[in-house]
């Protein structure tokens, strides 16, 4: 383990920060990097790659991470007391409800076969569109599968319809190119977004506000970076995922990426608390919260906003 | 008719071959029992398997009727030196066996199996497992399990080695008793001079490094054979002859 | 009941003379110390602060399960998956590595692809098993088959391979052919290998399950663990490895007590 | 080279006559035409349209990957992980494979935890393996360490229970204690139970290397497939599934050649 | 000094146990050379087996120098029936093993074993596997391996059942040889009852159903034995007693 790496030494401060390799997950770690906006903060980041978010938070309580990225799919988990969010990253919008061709509207999955990988984002715009639709989760015939699996399933035609992101998106799309997609994030715009965002551990945010900062702030640099000069950093995120520079454009453009600005705004007004107490309903009503907490005991907004002034 | 026409075997070792049969030439009748002696070690076992189909000859051929040796045949029965008893098998399935490959019906086999094994005074071990017989008793029952598929060719090595002396005589008598009745080919090695002049129409006597005939003694004497015969001049004659025809050789050792 | 005692006799014996150390505790009772041993360990771990929940916890979580018939169902579909997949995998792993053993030709031919699918992670043929199986019980099934039998296969190769030649010849001299030879010499003898490619196939059965049931599955012991997973309820997930780990302890006593009929011909420790 | 060649006769020996059947086609040419069939067959599915990428994509990537050094990277890097993890598992395995065999005692203690274990799937070990040893490469070794273990000590268990008891006898009247009779008689005796082991737990420890390398690695073949995942860039999964393919196949290779060195003692087909 | 008081032994078989000695009493000095002689399957190898501590009585007890047989000692050498060589080793490893165990320094061991190879008569084949060697010559392999360790008491199973006469000859005056210069207790079980006599103070006859001990004749025949021995009216004369008494029993089949 390397849980105790993180101590000061020669006025640097070692960090390990987890996180996932997409445009979501590793943009600002690249921009970063990049940008020697860690030397500039005085921090020595090692990062750690992951493929899901909460194999991150079990890390990071483990004492071997510091930082961590999570999608949509894993807020519940700081929700339920887990981790502290330190700052969110992005909006996802490349979440849909696709059908075959023929099935043209969402009251049509009624009895159809419909894969969903659980507990994603996928499967929360599913959950969203059919409630929309007035159809329960019984009224489908719901196919829990991974998400690699759901591309050759739908491919083939075994399923009906399924709860995807892009870019796996565009794989069945080459494949199918009549497929319909009968819902979208943007659908839900007004009740429910889905943040992206990176966490800390309980303890690190209580113990060690000062590194917490200084990430934060390197954070918010790469944001605004990121921001200004987006095929910069699509180019980066490239480099760092080994991945050919389209592909990573194309996922990039699937997600609404914020910068420091706006998201000091949308904290000081609420809207974050309102994406975050909307995706608590959801995970209320998917039995994974037994209640839906205040968002301020697990979003550090404060953290967030005060790293701008220092 | 079984010919073995200048068979040679060799067999790979570390750092070259060794010469297991340098040469071996030997015609043997049909109906005819023939006794294998010979050192430790010259070679014997090796030519019963060439005839048995198990080893091919590295040079020469091996024939019976006429036909190259290319593998076992049921015609050719075997007891090993080393039993080879099948040991998942009771004493009666493993009599049993060949008959079940030759598509002997139930009844039939379990009628013949029950013979040879009172043949061969297996009678209350019938369903016994090889692991719990003692060495003379596996021995037996590997001689039962030949004899019951009724080979026209009988290839036995050293078949009575294990066994105490009066089963032994017994087992002698038995064998020249259906080998007289039923005219099958006999190829029978045994260290015992005694035994292989009292059973033999002739006697094979062969010789190490490499492994090959030095003579054939032709035992004259008529059957049925009989204990008065052992103690006959002609049969201690012959025996001598065998005796020192193995033992004028070089020493093995 | 007399014939399992002689045999566990035949099997558990210790160095001779057996007959002095045998009187001594018996083996059941080593047995349920050391699952009282293991319990206690993990109770001490779970209090210790590490994220693991309590015994007590996950029993209360099994009571659960166990009263709202979760658990039975679950059990009936991923019981039926494994014994589908390994019985199949099973019966086609002895014919197979009895060909790989006896025919250069077979052996040939099959041994690359069964060392090559021997190394691929079950995760990556499911893809590949929904496109061709569709999203049913076939493809399921078809992932625990591939496990047992890639286990299998190799170990009834390497029996094959490992018969006493003199019984094989004993058998031919007796008249029999390959077939013959195969199903009554070849099989009893390598019983032993076949048995612990049951046993490794049997175990890789259980732990492929869990991927098996990536594919559509609505039940099962591992769909549970893998939502479970994700709702981070590991109570529901320790109930799950229990009872996968007390099905496969089962299954595998199953296995000996079969073996022990089937090999007590053998002399052995 | 000689010594190969020898061996390969004995082992790869057809049934009798021997000499006759041998000298047909070489066996490699046989593995050669398996394996020209199989990537026809391949490439067969890739043009009627099933979603795998055709063999010249896949090696188009594999190229890529071999020019900018990312697949020596990952290769060396899951070797490395599987090496280890193995030759750990099999050095374990063999003792506690002999005491399990050996000594009532040690059965009835661990008999219940291998078993136990032996059915958990090693994605569901994986969280524990975090909580208890971090991030680094300890848990990742050690996720492979248990498949190899668990696929071994059942092998060479059995191994030692199936050794002739006679050869125990004659040690043990020339005065061999347990010690001498575990190294210089069971090990030797069982050699062809602990191959299958070591020959199982090899597929298993490459199979087990994702679920491994699920655990923060920087590179890896298991890593690569992963992340190829996330963008379904089947090319770049298929290039490593054939690189985890071929290397667990020469290592399978490599193994099979030290059996012939050591097991040529035996009479076999 | 060997005590085999009212020893009985059991096997359990399917549907209750076979009797496999029935209360065997036997008490052997030291240096003695006794030899065993009973029908096959009268429980000959199970009285060794218990000698050796490979086998405990099921009633009754078994001493060695008034202690009871816990267990195999290296103090009591064994060739059994089926040599049990160790596949994987060479002729001269098998040899050496007890030597081994017994912590013979390297040179001493390699001359040693070197010494009863020769002594066998196996010196061209000290490189070899058991699997290359013939019948006969594993069974020297395996009397090498027994004498290589010297035990004070040596426990012979049909020892010289597998090897040619001329072999055997010689191979019962080297036992003979050394078990008078060095006095060791020799039990040697022999289905020829010509051998017991030859080689022993006292002939054991057994028989079987149970197995138990019908008779014991003592040979009060000089040694060292010679050839002209065997031709004497007293060799004749005991022969014919030992025979009697092995087989004017029930016959065993
Ligand atoms: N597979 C083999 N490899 C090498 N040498 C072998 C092999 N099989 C037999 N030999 C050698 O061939 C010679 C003849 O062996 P064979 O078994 O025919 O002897 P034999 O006459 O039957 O002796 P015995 O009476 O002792 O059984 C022996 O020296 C033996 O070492
Ligand atoms: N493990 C066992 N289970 C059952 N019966 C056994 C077992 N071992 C030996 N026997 C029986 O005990 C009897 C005596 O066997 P033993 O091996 O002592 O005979 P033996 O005198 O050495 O015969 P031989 O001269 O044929 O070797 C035999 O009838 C045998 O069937
Ligand atoms: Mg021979
Ligand atoms: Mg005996």
């Amino acid at each position: 383990g390397s849980s105790d790496d993180n101590e000061s030494s020669g006025g640097t401060t070692k960090v390990n920060f987890g996180y996932i390799a997409d445009f979501n997950g590793a943009s600002l770690l690249a921009v970063a990097d990049d940008q020697k906006l860690w030397e500039k903060h005085g921090i020595e980041v090692s990062t750690k790659v992951f493929t899901n978010g909460p194999l991150q938070i079990t890390a990071i309580n483990a004492g071997d991470l510091d930082f961590g990225y999570i999608g949509p799919g894993a807020v519940w988990l700081p929700a339920s007391g887990k981790a502290k969010i330190v700052a969110l990253n992005s909006l996802g919008n490349a979440d849909r409800v696709i059908a075959q061709p023929g099935i043209t509207d969402l009251a049509q999955l009624k009895g159809k076969k419909v894969g969903v990988p659980e507990g994603t984002s996928g499967d929360m715009i599913l959950t969203l569109a059919l409630e929309k639709a007035g159809l329960s989760a019984t009224d489908i015939q719901r196919v829990p599968m991974d998400p690699a699996t759901i591309v050759s399933a739908f491919a083939s035609g075994q399923i009906d319809a399924a709860g995807i992101w892009y870019p796996l998106l565009n794989n069945i799309k080459q494949k199918k190119p009549d497929l319909v997609e009968l819902a979208k994030n943007e659908d839900f715009a007004d009740s429910v977004s889905f943040p992206t965002a990176f966490v800390a551990g309980n303890e690190a945010v209580s113990g060690k506000a000062d590194t917490v900062t200084k990430v934060v702030q390197v954070l918010r640099e790469a944001m605004d970076f990121r921001a200004a000069n987006h095929d910069k950093a699509v180019e980066l995120t490239a480099g760092l995922l080994k991945q050919p520079a389209d592909a990573v454009k194309a996922d990039a453009a699937n997600s609404k990426m914020l910068d420091s600005k706006t998201l000091d705004g949308y904290t000081a007004d609420g809207t974050v608390d309102k994406w975050l107490k909307g995706m608590g309903d959801y995970f209320v009503g998917a039995k994974k919260l037994p209640d839906n907490p205040d968002p301020s005991t697990y979003y550090l907004g404060s953290v967030f906003t005060g790293a701008a002034s220092k | 008719m079984i010919t073995i026409q200048n068979v040679r075997k060799t067999f790979p070792i570390k750092g070259g071959e060794f010469v297991a049969l340098g040469g071996v030439d030997l015609d043997i009748a049909d109906n005819e029992f023939v006794t294998v002696v010979g050192p430790s070690g010259c070679g014997k076992t090796t030519v019963m398997n060439i005839l048995a189909g198990l080893e091919t000859p590295t040079s020469g051929q091996a024939l019976v009727r006429e036909k190259e040796i290319t593998g076992p045949g049921p015609d050719r029965g075997v007891i090993f030196q080393q039993y080879a008893l099948f040991p998942w098998l009771t004493v009666r399935k493993n009599v049993e066996f060949g008959l079940r490959t030759a598509g002997v019906g139930r009844d039939e086999r379990r009628e013949r199996a029950q013979h040879f094994i009172d043949l061969v005074g297996l009678h209350d071990f019938a369903d016994a497992l090889p692991r719990t017989l003692s060495g003379g008793m596996k021995q037996r029952c590997a001689i039962a399990r030949a004899y019951a598929v009724n080979p026209s060719i009988l290839l036995m090595d050293e078949p009575f080695g294990a066994v105490d002396a009066l089963t032994r005589v017994r087992l002698q008598e038995q064998l020249l008793q259906t080998w007289s009745q039923e005219k099958r080919t006999v190829v029978f090695i045994t260290h015992d001079v005694d035994e292989a002049v009292f059973l033999a129409n002739r006697v094979v006597v062969m010789a190490a490094r490499p492994g090959r005939i030095v003579e054939i003694v032709d035992v004259d004497l008529p059957y049925p054979r009989t204990e008065e015969l052992r103690l006959s001049p002609a049969f201690t004659a012959l025996r001598n002859r065998v005796w020192s025809a193995v033992y004028h050789q070089e020493p093995i050792a | 009941m007399t014939v399992v005692q002689v045999d566990t006799e035949v099997t558990t014996g210790s160095p001779p003379p057996p007959e002095r150390r045998r009187r001594g505790v018996p083996k059941s009772l080593w047995n349920a110390l050391s699952v009282v041993l293991g319990v206690g360990v993990w109770w001490g771990f779970s209090l210790t602060g590490f994220d693991i929940p309590a015994p007590p916890e996950v029993l209360k979580r099994g009571g659960e399960l166990i009263a709202d018939g979760t658990l039975a169902d679950d059990v009936l579909a991923s019981l039926g998956r494994v014994l589908a997949g390994f019985v199949l995998g099973v019966a086609l792993a002895i014919p197979v590595g009895f060909l790989m053993g006896w025919y250069g030709v077979a052996r040939g031919l099959l041994e690359p692809w069964v060392q090559f699918f021997r190394t691929i992670p079950p995760l990556a043929i499911i893809p590949l098993a929904v496109v061709l199986m569709g999203i049913g019980e076939t493809p399921k099934i078809f992932v625990i088959f591939l496990a047992s039998f890639l286990a299998c296969v190799i170990a009834t190769f390497q029996g094959v391979v490992n018969v006493d030649k003199t019984l094989i010849n004993a058998a031919r001299v007796l008249g029999a052919k390959d077939g013959t030879i195969f199903a009554r010499v070849v099989v009893p003898a390598s019983t032993p290998f076949i048995l612990v490619g049951m046993r490794v196939g049997l175990g890789s059965s259980w732990a492929t399950l869990v991927a098996a049931e990536l594919i559509a599955a609505q039940q099962g012991l591992g769909y549970r663990m893998q939502s479970a997973q994700l709702y981070y309820d590991l109570p529901t997930i320790f109930v799950g490895l229990i009872s996968i780990g007390v099905l496969g302890l089962l299954m595998d006593r199953v296995l000996l007590l079969a073996e022990r009929r089937l090999t007590n011909w053998q002399e052995r420790r």
